[in-house]
């Protein structure tokens, strides 16, 4: 019998620390897609309540410990750091686990990284913590929110290291005009 | 007037005081035989035709602005053969001959320069496309070769060969193909068609095609009525408007297409060079200029200027692919309107209305086109019958699906 | 020469520089134009066509003739801009635009040429021997013209591209613009205030001026402060918003490296795009030449920059200086130069009415009809009321009067209008929406003026986005009137430049009228009046105004011609960042990557994947060997290969089925559960989309595969469909391709194989079949489906899992006589089958082209059904798919012809879409298309491909070469 | 240029990716005569003005869009998503 050795797109990425901003992949663990059946929605709200979370209305997350709903399209949510519940034939459901790689991104200069990589305005006063937007990274499909001290980064697996050198060199070009 | 070297040099030793006007600034009569709408490149050389190759003497070109200020004054001078589809080949390919004696015929130096145009392939997908596209042009009596890439390197050793998003795997190279001086080729024409008596009226814009018991009749113009037996709509983005006035919806939708110049700068890229991942197409014009384009904006407009989305995808195709352009710095961007087609190939047909006749949807490869499309344009005009190598551009062919597809992307106006 | 006491430069800070080979010292604050001034260089380049000398003539952005490559190792930067280059320890400058030496310039021939080289002249000769257009004058007029030289070299440095968005973009950092901005500021809107030059202040650092009783510097250092204090307001410095496009975005061009050696990180530029809810363009007025003769020599230079070299640089441009002007405004330059000690020759008026109250010669009515002095101004002769003069002076600092610099309004087809009280074209109103003009941009040339109209206009925004702008007193300034009477040209017999960046004269434009280029647009492509990198912002007022006075119009009803983006020229290298190299798009790995580049194996790009071409073994010399050899593999034990890139899209809901049935050209509904199909997708226009199999994994549950290549193009078309035509309908999809790494296991092993990884053994499991199984305790999907014709299966596991199952399956395989294969040999093996890929679905293809118009069912609607049942699209002249076959190698892209017709496209009957030499049938096959092929299976063809030289016969025959009943598929 | 998509908001246009005019979305019935089909896929009014055409908010939430905008000067009027249509199921 094969054994097999789980392994995140960016396995062996450590951190990036500059001008007191910090880049770093994130094993994200479990991910599910809800996509709620026309007028299914509040059913799908009693079968989340035990995570404490509701469907989020778009453009948010619903956050409860360690499980987040993410919006992330019409009729569509992506659960995080969660089991999915049965949900029956309320939604439509999708194992998503692999297929996103996760860039978690903290500290001062938060909002100056990421406009050099999308046109939203990441500014706090912009996008709060509880903010999601379905957007781009540079040339990428990619899935924004804001947490209480982090901007969370998805994108498609295969093109995490793209996603990680596009961040990356954001960052260090971002540190060398501070150091100018 | 005749122009030469020899005149050139007896008006320089005496002020050049002597030159005379390169046309007339003609008024508009009361009839014509012949009437087109659209004095651009395309307009110009049906007049031009009309006349010489059909002895057509009473014709008027109506321009709603100044002679040439469409899109044969703002594109980016590619002139090449390098169709495979049947229809699309044997047109260009009379183009490209009328093209090699265009200087001759017009006594006006348009500065056709025959420097090559290379069109890059980056995968074997792609080369196969590219040899199935050289061997159509050579069946059809034209030039085209491919060429390998120690070849390329050592004719534009400036290409990123290592680095490149997509590596270059060779090039389908057309000698014949090249560039013109793309105003030269408007004031030709209109130099030309006004020797032999046409009408080139500006500042006079059509607002009604007149019909009669289906047939046209004339126009109606800003400076008034004009009568005409034959009328010829050659108005490139605006045919769908022109086409309105005469009740018809055609298969065009127009489009923005941006083009791009920078600075002058000393000799640095010799020939046209094509990048086949992403649409990137550059050259160098004799000011020294790197004149360069790429895809249209994709969104339907009328305002002949872009937005940053497709400037900023060009400039990064030019990155990937000639990084050596990089402090080359653009001067001035611009736009044009281009009638798209569904296939992507142009109409030059009859309508349903008699004795009225359409021209368009040149999509952005238009330039190239001018002297053979004038020429077939005439032909039709005068003649009622197309004209054999463009006898496939029918109005009809989305309809019955006789298609001339050279991109392969649909019925998607904007995709071509 | 510097003078003691003036300007801004840091005079404790010396900065060395080079320019030609020479070494130079200037100051901190320097320019490269008034570093050279104040060591006396007046000569700094060769115009565009005559080659004539030049020196710098302003201290802006609009410089037509300080134009120098800046030099570094391995690069270089033309056509830069003396005027806004800053010097930095070892800066490296040189001119530029000469053969030989700057000052003994070879082209400067071209100058002796010039009655023969009149506008236009290029058009009326050089026609004849017709080849030596080509050969002989088109390659020397190509080297003598341009400007600068590019370096052969990729440009490497590090550039950058941003965003940013705000309440109010204040474009320029004059009076107007600080003004609006502390308005704004203070009112709580985010604020941009973006300034070109280095420093704040705009004219102010330049004018010498008094704000509140104090010295104007001393305004904008507090109001400077005030903004950088505050977290709402955003100052960005040497950066030039460039374009203005639509829904309230511009463009700007930070130089952020420019200034200083360069960096391996730090960017060179960094192109902004900025979007604003309102803007105010504070960019101020430039000052116009005169054209009067000889007017282009080193030495001949705008007031304003005289005056701003003076102030702001504590240069002297001359010894000896004279000023020519036509309006009061410019009388200020003439004192401030006296009040520093610099001995004024003359002010030259050439309104015989202005005053004359300067403590030095003022001639009224004056105009200059010559000058001297080939490397440099030595003097000028002229007359005036009072009779004819001649003048030793070695600066002639000239005022045409000033122009509002109000390009940005123009960048969306808003034409400015024609100010008669100015002499000049103003901004109008809404010609950008969002965009109001102040100050001098908008024709108030007084500080008072700027002022005022840059607070009102911050009101005004701050108003229209719901915020309220705080009183705040208005500083006292000065108020002078603009007084000036027109003078676009002096006439006399030599040239007088209008154009100096293109040397275009005042002679061009009357000829131009003359042979009837007498619309604006004609004269300016005729002349290139305009064309040069200033884009005519020193001219092209004054060559309308001759225009206009050639044709007999007035001004406003000559028009003007269009400003276009960029406002300044823009590096290809800074719009392009993120371009260069890799970055240019996305790469996309597959979980195997690693485990095949381990193995050696080639990575070719597959839109944007990368997948292995082979994998080469030891003693293998061509790709062919491998490529035979893993076609082997599959053929005669198991083979392994990565398709995980193909699209895979979950489709659930009631209606799973009925749309599946509307975009697919067969049916779905009626699939049993736990099978696949393969599907046939069209597009509206009836040609072919995709194809690939789709399974039932549950009543109301499909997987769908897609192509590689159209993956995002059916999501997109699957949106369509159900958003436009099936809304209601009970129906959900989104993209699994991510979660999935899908192998297939193919050739007579492969169940073996199987059996060997998963954790129960597989049972019954036909053709067609899919099915949940496990390996190693990983839920998985198996499918069993080919692409080679052998019994085939694809296994699908999560992601995460993928690279240690290649890595298994591969092993195993190797244990089992087989192993992985590539894209090349996964080719052969299609082909063999008959199998189609994009290169056969090219888009011009449809159903009844490839064999399967019988699967366009006729029992339902399908999306392109109607369209695919046009004439044109079926019958015999159609080009239908066939096999070839032929014991000698041909290639993709050769065309077949009957055999005894000649080789012309008139002639063609098809073309060769795909080939391999089939080691399992040991002869060359290839896919094609050809007219009513499917009835000419047994003839002969003759193929030419004049790129590789072939030219011979192959037989047509069906497209499925091996195995066409099946069997293998099914065992 | 921007589109304000209802579900994600003001958005930059390379977001979206343009399809064509809103004829697009008159399906004809499959047993139309051609002219109809030539009129849905072909043949557009092509207006010099405001017009309404649709785009796919392909790099935010995927939303088919019906936009209407001015074709001479690029001013958006009004975005709507095609699903939210009334009457727009087919």
């Amino acid at each position: 019998m094969p054994e097999l050795i789980a392994k995140t797109a960016l396995d062996g990425q450590g951190a990036l620390t500059l001008i007191g901003t910090t880049l770093a992949p994130v094993d994200l663990g479990i991910i599910t897609s809800i996509a709620p059946f026309a007028g299914q929605v509040k059913a799908i709200d009693t079968a989340l309540k035990p995570l404490g979370l509701s469907f989020p209305p778009p453009n948010t997350t619903a956050a409860s410990g360690a499980a987040r709903l993410v919006w992330t399209g019409p009729d569509q949510a992506l659960l995080i750091g969660a089991d999915a519940p049965d949900l029956g034939t309320a939604a439509a459901t999708t194992d998503q686990s692999g297929g996103w790689s996760a860039l978690r991104l903290s500290g001062a200069r938060v909002a100056d990284v990421m406009a050099r990589l999308c046109p939203l305005d990441f500014r706090p006063s912009a996008f709060a913590p509880g903010q999601a937007a379905r957007a781009q990274l540079g040339h990428m499909n990619a899935v924004f929110w804001a947490e209480k001290d982090a901007l969370m980064i998805l994108t498609f697996r295969s093109m995490a290291q793209t996603a990680w050198d596009e961040c990356a060199h954001a960052l260090t070009a971002l540190a060398a005009r501070a150091g100018a | 007037m005749r122009y030469s070297g020899f005149k050139v040099f007896t008006e320089g030793l005496f002020g050049n005081k002597g030159w005379t006007p390169a046309w007339r600034d003609a008024a508009p009569k009361a009839e014509y035989d012949a009437v087109i709408i659209g004095g651009g490149g395309h307009g110009l050389s049906t007049a031009y035709y009309l006349a010489k190759n059909h002895g057509l003497r009473n014709i008027a070109v109506l321009e709603k602005g100044y002679l040439g200020g469409g899109n044969v004054g703002r594109n980016t001078t590619i002139v090449r053969a390098n169709y495979f589809l049947p229809g699309n080949s044997e047109f260009y390919s009379h183009s490209l001959k009328l093209w090699e004696k265009l200087e001759g015929e017009l006594n006006y130096n348009v500065m056709h320069s025959q420097r090559g145009q290379v069109v890059l392939f980056h995968s074997d997908g792609q080369r196969d496309a590219a040899v199935r596209r050289a061997n159509a042009i050579v069946n059809q009596g034209d030039d085209a070769e491919i060429l390998d890439v120690p070849t390329l390197k050592q004719l534009y050793p400036f290409l990123d060969y290592n680095q490149t998003r997509f590596p270059i795997y060779g090039g389908m190279n057309q000698r014949r193909a090249g560039t013109a001086r793309h105003d030269a080729v408007a004031w030709g024409y209109a130099r030309g068609a006004d020797q032999l008596g046409v009408d080139l009226i500006q500042n006079c814009e059509v607002t009604g095609i007149d019909i009669e018991g289906g047939k046209v009749v004339g126009v109606q113009t800003t400076r008034g009525a004009i009568k005409a037996k034959k009328v010829g709509m050659v108005a490139a983005g605006r045919s769908g408007q022109v086409a309105a006035m005469a009740g018809m919806r055609l298969p065009v939708e127009s489009h923005i297409m941006q083009a791009y110049v920078t600075e002058g700068l000393k000799p640095c890229i010799d020939s046209v060079i094509s990048f086949g991942m992403g649409h990137f197409y550059i050259s160098q014009s004799d000011k020294g200029g790197l004149v360069f384009g790429g895809d249209i904006d994709f969104y339907a407009s009328y305002a002949a200027r872009g937005n940053l989305p497709m400037l900023e995808h060009v400039m990064e195709a030019g990155m990937t692919l000639m990084p050596m352009i990089g402090r080359a710095k653009v001067l001035r961007t611009w736009g044009g309107i281009m009638d798209m087609t569904p296939d992507g190939s142009p109409i030059i047909d009859k309508t349903h209305i008699d004795g009225l006749f359409v021209d368009a949807g040149w999509n952005y490869g238009g330039f190239k086109a001018i002297p053979a499309s004038g020429w077939c344009m005439a032909h039709l005009m005068a003649t009622g019958q197309p004209h054999e190598v463009a006898a496939k551009f029918r109005l009809d062919r989305f309809r019955t699906g006789h298609l001339i597809d050279e991109e392969g992307t649909g019925s998607q106006h904007n995709l071509h | 020469m510097r003078i003691a006491g003036k300007g801004l430069i840091d005079r404790d800070t010396q900065v060395s520089f080079r320019f030609n080979g020479t070494s130079y010292v200037g100051h901190r604050g320097d320019t490269l134009a008034s570093a050279l001034l104040a060591n006396g260089l007046r000569v700094v380049g060769r115009s565009f066509k005559y080659h004539r000398p030049r020196g710098v003539l302003t201290a802006g952005s609009e410089e037509p003739n300080a134009l120098v490559e800046i030099m570094e190792e391995g690069q270089q930067t033309p056509n830069t801009r003396a005027t806004v280059q800053e010097i930095f320890d070892g800066l490296e400058a040189r001119s530029q635009n000469h053969l030989g030496s700057l000052r003994w310039d070879l082209w400067s021939l071209n100058d002796l040429a010039a009655p023969f080289l009149s506008a236009g002249f290029y058009y009326k000769t050089f026609m004849w021997p017709r080849a030596f257009w080509e050969k002989l004058y088109e390659p020397a007029i190509r080297r003598a013209a341009g400007l600068g030289n590019l370096s052969p070299n990729a440009d490497t440095a590090p550039y950058e591209k941003a965003w940013a968005s705000c309440d109010l973009l204040v474009i320029g950092s004059g009076p107007t613009g600080l003004m609006a901005a502390l308005t704004s500021a203070r009112a709580g809107a985010d604020v941009i205030l973006a300034e070109e030059d280095f420093r704040m202040g705009g004219a102010l650092l330049s004018a010498d001026q008094v704000i509140d009783g104090q010295p104007a510097l001393v305004w904008v250092e507090a109001a400077l402060a005030e903004l950088d204090s505050l977290p709402n307001v955003r100052l960005m410095t040497r950066t030039t918003v460039t374009g203005a496009y639509d829904s309230g975005v511009f463009g700007a061009l930070e130089r952020v490296g420019l200034h200083r050696a360069p960096d391996a990180h730090l960017p060179r530029e960094c192109f902004w795009r900025i979007t604003a809810r309102r803007a105010i363009l504070a960019s101020g007025a430039m000052e116009r030449p005169i054209a009067f003769p000889l007017n282009d020599r080193p030495g001949i230079m705008m007031a304003s920059a005289v005056q701003s070299y003076l102030n702001r640089f504590g240069v002297a441009t001359g010894r000896r200086v004279t000023l020519y002007a036509n309006n009061d405004a410019a009388r200020v330059t003439a004192r401030q130069l006296m009040a520093a000690g610099v001995r004024v020759a003359a002010i030259l008026d050439s309104r015989p009415d202005a005053s004359a109250v300067e403590d030095c010669p003022v001639y009224l009515g004056a105009e200059v009809l010559e000058t001297h002095g080939r490397h440099g101004l030595r003097a000028i002769q002229g007359r005036h009321t009072g009779g004819e003069f001649r003048l030793d002076t070695d600066c002639l600092a000239m005022s045409g009067g000033w122009n509002p610099t109000l390009h940005l309004t123009c960048h969306m087809n808003g034409r400015p209008k024609w100010s008669a009280d100015l002499a000049a074209f103003v901004p109008s109103d809404g010609a950008v929406p969002g965009l109001v003009a102040a100050g001098a941009a908008n024709g108030s040339f007084s500080t008072h003026g700027a002022l005022s109209t840059g607070h009102a206009a911050a009101v005004q925004a701050m108003a229209d986005l719901g915020l309220t702008a705080p009183d705040l007193a208005l500083p006292t300034a000065e108020d002078a009137p603009y007084r000036l009477t027109p003078l676009w040209s002096v006439k006399g017999k030599h040239r007088a430049w209008l154009d100096f960046a293109n040397d275009v004269t005042t002679k061009d434009i009357t000829q131009a009228a003359q042979e009837g280029y007498t619309s604006v647009e004609h004269m300016k492509r005729y002349t290139t009046q305009g064309m040069a990198p200033d884009q005519g912002k020193n001219s092209n007022v004054a060559a309308l105004a001759l225009l206009a006075d050639a044709t007999g119009r007035g001004i406003p009803e000559t028009g003007t011609t269009t400003f276009r983006p960029p406002f300044t020229p823009i590096s290809i290298a800074a719009l392009g960042a993120g371009g260069r190299g890799k970055t240019f798009a996305p790469q996309r790995f597959m979980t195997s990557d690693q485990a095949s580049r381990d193995r050696g194996a080639p990575m070719i790009e597959a839109g944007l994947w990368y997948r292995p071409s082979y994998f080469p073994k030891h003693g293998e010399t061509h790709w062919r060997d491998s490529c035979n050899r893993e076609v082997s593999y599959v053929r005669n034990a198991v083979g392994v290969a990565d398709v995980s890139t193909l699209g895979k899209i979950d489709i659930q809901g009631r209606d799973a089925a009925r749309f599946l049935d509307l975009v697919y050209t067969n049916t779905f509904s009626t699939l049993p559960l736990n099978r696949v199909r393969y599907g046939l997708m069209l597009r509206e226009d009836g040609l072919v989309l995709d194809d690939g199999t789709t399974a039932r994994l549950g009543e109301n549950h499909y997987l769908m595969t897609t192509t590689t290549a159209a993956a995002g193009l059916v999501m997109r078309h699957l949106d369509f469909v159900h958003q436009t035509h099936a809304a209601d309908w009970d129906l959900r999809f989104i993209s699994v391709t991510e979660t999935w790494a899908q192998f297939a296991i193919a050739g007579p092993k492969a169940r073996a194989l199987l059996n060997s990884v998963l954790d129960q053994p597989l049972g019954d499991f036909p053709f067609m079949a899919v099915g949940p199984v496990t390996v190693g305790g990983v839920k998985a999907r198996l499918f069993r489906i080919s692409f080679s014709g052998e019994q085939g299966y694809e296994i699908a596991v999560p992601t995460r899992y993928g690279e240690a199952l290649f890595r298994d399956l591969v092993a195993r395989a190797e244990t089992m006589g087989g192993g992985p294969y590539g894209m090349e040999a996964l080719n052969v093996l299609r082909l063999e089958k008959g199998f189609i890929t994009h290169a056969e679905i090219h888009g011009r293809t449809g159903a009844f082209d490839i064999g399967m118009d019988k699967m366009v069912s006729a029992k339902k609607d399908c999306i392109g059904k109607r369209m695919a049942m046009r004439e044109g699209l079926n019958g015999p002249e159609r080009e239908q798919l066939v096999g070839l076959r032929c014991k000698t190698e041909f290639g993709s892209g050769a065309h077949l012809f009957t055999q005894g017709t000649r080789v012309h496209r008139e002639t063609g009957q098809g073309y060769v879409t795909s080939m391999c030499y089939s080691p399992t049938l040991g002869e060359w096959i290839g896919l094609a298309f050809v007219k009513n092929g499917r009835a000419r299976h047994g003839e002969d063809l003759r193929l030419v491909d004049h790129m590789r030289n072939t030219d011979c016969l192959v037989t047509v025959c069906n497209p499925v070469f091996f195995d066409p009943e099946g069997g293998k598929l099914r065992a | 240029m921007r589109l304000t998509c209802p579900l994600c908001g003001p958005r930059d246009r390379r977001e979206f990716y343009y399809y064509g005019a809103e004829d697009y979305l008159h399906r004809p019935a499959p047993d139309a005569p051609i002219e109809a089909w030539d009129d849905h896929l072909h043949l557009r009014t092509n207006l010099a003005g405001v017009i309404k055409d649709l785009w796919y908010h392909e790099g935010g939430c995927a939303s088919w869009l019906l936009v209407t905008r001015n074709t001479i000067t690029h001013e958006v009027l009004s975005v709507e998503r095609v699903a939210d249509r009334k009457g727009a199921s087919a």
